[in-house]
């Protein structure tokens, strides 16, 4: 049953140093209050799962949180490179990092395999393509009904998944709409859930097949207000693309990074 | 780019983007990239496809933007779709259960067999340049109905050979597709900013059979890099009609307005 | 693209003699108006899939229609057998039929797997039940990264898939509401979809992730009011449960049934 | 079945009924059978159990109807529902993921191991008698946390051997689940208008470890197929109390109201 917690408690409990995280959101709804507050509190060694590393993977990777990444597509939507990323594979800044790369498909389905309680997921996929012979994690299968050789990868199912939502009501039961992206699968998914909410309110006021993560599938719900800027809140406030394109010069450089860092996550509080 | 008699002026870029666009036929259903082909589809939309249908992998089913997206999961494609489903239902569902048509893809480096890479420049353990991936690109490849690829014409985009094939074309020996149950024909046509290509029918390699007005065999020879066919018999790429320009021009006009606006 | 057609015109193109068949509706929206348009033409040696064959089937399989059912629960809901479908099985009338069972974990996993293009579903089940023994397209796979043991079942593809749904709008797209059941699954598995609708409106007037299908994944639309009765269409009109009571004392005999056929689908007209 | 002292009048139903209400903890999410384990749950919401997650597999999600359901998949179900899903995503993501505490099922035959069988009655290929089927009752059995059963007792419905395992107890041979990976515990708990009883921690096979008020271990073996099994210190099962019959009664008449308008 989710418990309302601040996100410096909800983070302090459930994400561990050497943890497999999945902070989901695609494009909209990024987690990147929950992001900040990992960075904030000096997590180590996570292996940080994401379809789009996007720039809360860069930030996390850049501060030194991350040991190995899981991802799909790892660029700056619209704008670029991930410097962050790029420095830590091609320079091992501030630390080498192990990726493991899988194409969207893969890992949407791997995603859903997790949420259904499934060691694999079985898709047609990389035909022809080359990631199989860097990630050991692609396999092939047989179907034993028509003998076509289908791909399977390891479902995702992390310690804990972090995902933002618009609202939950009193009873932590989640409202996710517009781009829902894999965010319900990440939380059915993983051993432990936090999911952060633009506002808490008495009645989600919603439709009957709206995106609802009933309150008793997630741990903690902590409030965090505009907490998925620069990304996303549809129906809150739209996408500070001009913050996106400005990333690339700030994440460039590794001294402008931490100046970064410092100034708008280390010393910017968070909401404890 | 100098415009033709009885034709406005127009750039390169945006040739490139209009013959993109009218690759796309009315009623086709496209699963879009991101960039490049997002502008073609988009105003292929916007002039003589009405009734094309927008897939983006954000889960944005039937999506008619009014600017262009900055990213694949702006708001703006989910407020114009139809309907927005998760991500996993959209590679399952729409992509993988063969409901798209055309995917219309950008890369980093294309080679001769339409083989993909935007994974990374040099070896993968030690890589010159890390890329972002494959993303949705190796199923769009396959499981589409057909792909079209639009990308700007360079000695670093068009290789010998990919460093990586992220994505298949048709294999680095063109016969990666032969035998292969449940894919799709692969790519059908790469639109760049000098000309237009197709694979041959038998050995699947690029051949040129459209060059833009004023560009010549020899310019696309030096922008590629790799001894490029030619067809015996080699078109002229139609010109941008005036709406197309005055359509593509606005699109970008609104488009700039919104993103520079925040 | 969906055409708008005549249910009579929709069930003639699409319904061959010796198709197969999937006439979905978890209860709620069941198409028994497609149902009974296919008794009228005097459909033959269709392959009938359907996790719960309800009086549809039963109706379907008394008036001889019928070579094979494939389900996972077949009762009245509530009020017993399905006395057609039991005679039928126990007695070969009106002739044989023959049966494929399933569970419906399997079923469910069978349409959606059809949808999603692939052959195969794969699922945590049948452990330990004897269905596999009596059902030849049961199967067991091993995880090639866990060594798990896991159930394998050929995905749903009909030849033609038949739902019914609140309404669409002029240009097909289909908005399908409240329990919404494999329906769009149907759908999108099979090679021709045939949709009945309460009614045809300028705007489906719906929110960022209704369950809508799209125009260009149906073939045909039929409007065909009140064409799920006695089942029901959530903001149309309830279940007409006293008619599920009614039918076990209509269905119970071979007589009553094929009077009450005679009276309230043969001579009923349809809306060709 | 006459009362108890200072305890209103009851039929042996309302006592099954009203046991089978009571095995629900408050706050457990339960996977609710139609029938009999539709009514214990939602005696339960409506009396110590308030915030028993209900979920029915047409996909209503922690669904409070007012009456009771006639089929699994009633408007009522979604018209009270916290949400709606689809039936392929409530048999994967919710029971097969591992989200459900309780199944709680009925059944037309079961044996002493606990295995159910709502498929038919005779030989498979020449059945005496049909039934509906499995349903969700397999996987339920086997991806649900535990599963209660509730039923009528008669020599018809526990029988020494089932005609057909639907839906695993422990097996034929009560060793159906050991070494199985990723398996639930199974039944916990059966409760019918006699009694109550409990696999056995060892051998699994049923033992009775309650009777009911005025009930005899004699009529509960004339109502069993197999020598049945008592539990050394056999418990008096709690009566129901008033409040229980009267939620109880309003429930029925409400549905009965519900259901007869039409």
């Amino acid at each position: 049953m989710a418990e309302i917690l601040s996100l410096h408690d909800a983070v302090a409990r459930y994400v561990e140093d050497g943890a497999t995280v999945a902070m989901e959101g695609f494009t909209h709804l990024i987690p990147f209050a929950a992001g900040h507050e990992i960075i904030r509190q000096g997590k180590r060694d996570l292996t940080l799962i994401r379809m789009t590393p996007d720039l809360v993977y860069d930030q996390l990777i850049g501060a030194g949180c991350a040991r190995k990444v899981i991802f799909s597509w790892g660029g700056n939507p619209g704008v670029g490179s991930l410097h962050r990323l790029r420095d830590a594979v091609e320079k091992g800044w501030p630390h080498k990092i192990e990726i493991l790369e899988h194409s969207h498909a893969a890992m949407a389905c791997a995603f859903e395999a997790g949420a259904a309680g499934l060691p694999l997921a079985v898709l047609r996929g990389y035909v022809g393509s080359e990631l199989p012979r860097v990630n050991d994690q692609i396999k092939f299968i047989e179907c034993p009904f028509t003998g076509e050789r289908l791909a399977a990868v390891p479902s995702v199912r992390p310690d804990v998944s972090i995902v933002h939502a618009q609202k939950a009501d009193r009873a932590g039961n989640v409202l996710v709409e517009g781009i829902v992206g894999v965010q319900k699968e990440a939380v059915l998914a993983a051993r432990h859930s936090i999911v952060t909410v633009e506002e808490i309110v008495d009645d989600l006021e919603t439709h009957p097949n709206a995106c609802v993560i009933p309150g008793w599938a997630i741990d903690a719900i902590s409030v965090a207000e505009k907490g998925s800027l620069p990304s996303y809140a549809h129906g809150y406030y739209p996408r500070d693309n001009h913050f996106y394109k400005e990333w690339d010069a700030i994440a460039r450089d590794r001294d402008t990074f931490t100046q970064w860092i410092d100034d708008n996550v280390m010393n910017a509080g968070g909401n404890a | 780019m100098s415009s033709v008699d009885n034709h406005p002026d127009y750039t390169a870029s945006e040739m490139m983007t209009v013959t993109a666009a009218r690759a796309l036929e009315n009623g086709m259903t496209c699963f879009v990239g991101i960039g490049l082909p997002s502008e073609a589809a988009n105003l292929a939309r916007l002039t003589h496809a009405p009734d094309v249908v927008l897939i983006y992998e954000s889960g944005t089913l039937q999506t008619k933007p009014d600017v262009l997206p900055l990213s694949i999961g702006d708001g703006e494609l989910c407020e114009t779709a139809l309907t927005t489903v998760s991500v996993p239902e959209m590679f399952r569902y729409w992509l993988q259960g063969g409901k798209v048509d055309v995917g219309f893809l950008g890369t980093a480096q294309i080679d001769r067999y339409c083989n993909l890479n935007t994974t990374l420049i040099g070896d993968y353990t030690a890589p010159k340049v890390r890329l972002p991936g494959g993303g949705g690109a190796p199923e769009i490849a396959t499981n589409a109905g057909e792909v079209f690829i639009t990308l700007k014409h360079s000695k670093r985009t068009f290789v010998d050979e990919v460093d990586f094939v992220t994505t298949l074309g048709f294999g680095r020996d063109g016969k990666g597709r032969d035998g292969v149950p449940n894919i799709g024909k692969g790519p059908t046509r790469v639109i760049t900013d000098l000309c237009v290509m197709k694979p041959d029918p038998e050995t699947k390699e690029l051949v040129v059979v459209s060059l833009h007005p004023g560009v010549t065999a020899e310019q696309v020879q030096e922008a590629t890099g790799w001894e490029i066919r030619f067809a015996e018999t080699l078109e002229s790429t139609p010109v941008p009609s005036a709406r197309e320009l005055d359509v593509l021009r606005e699109l970008k006009d609104r488009t700039a307005r919104a993103h520079g606006g925040q």
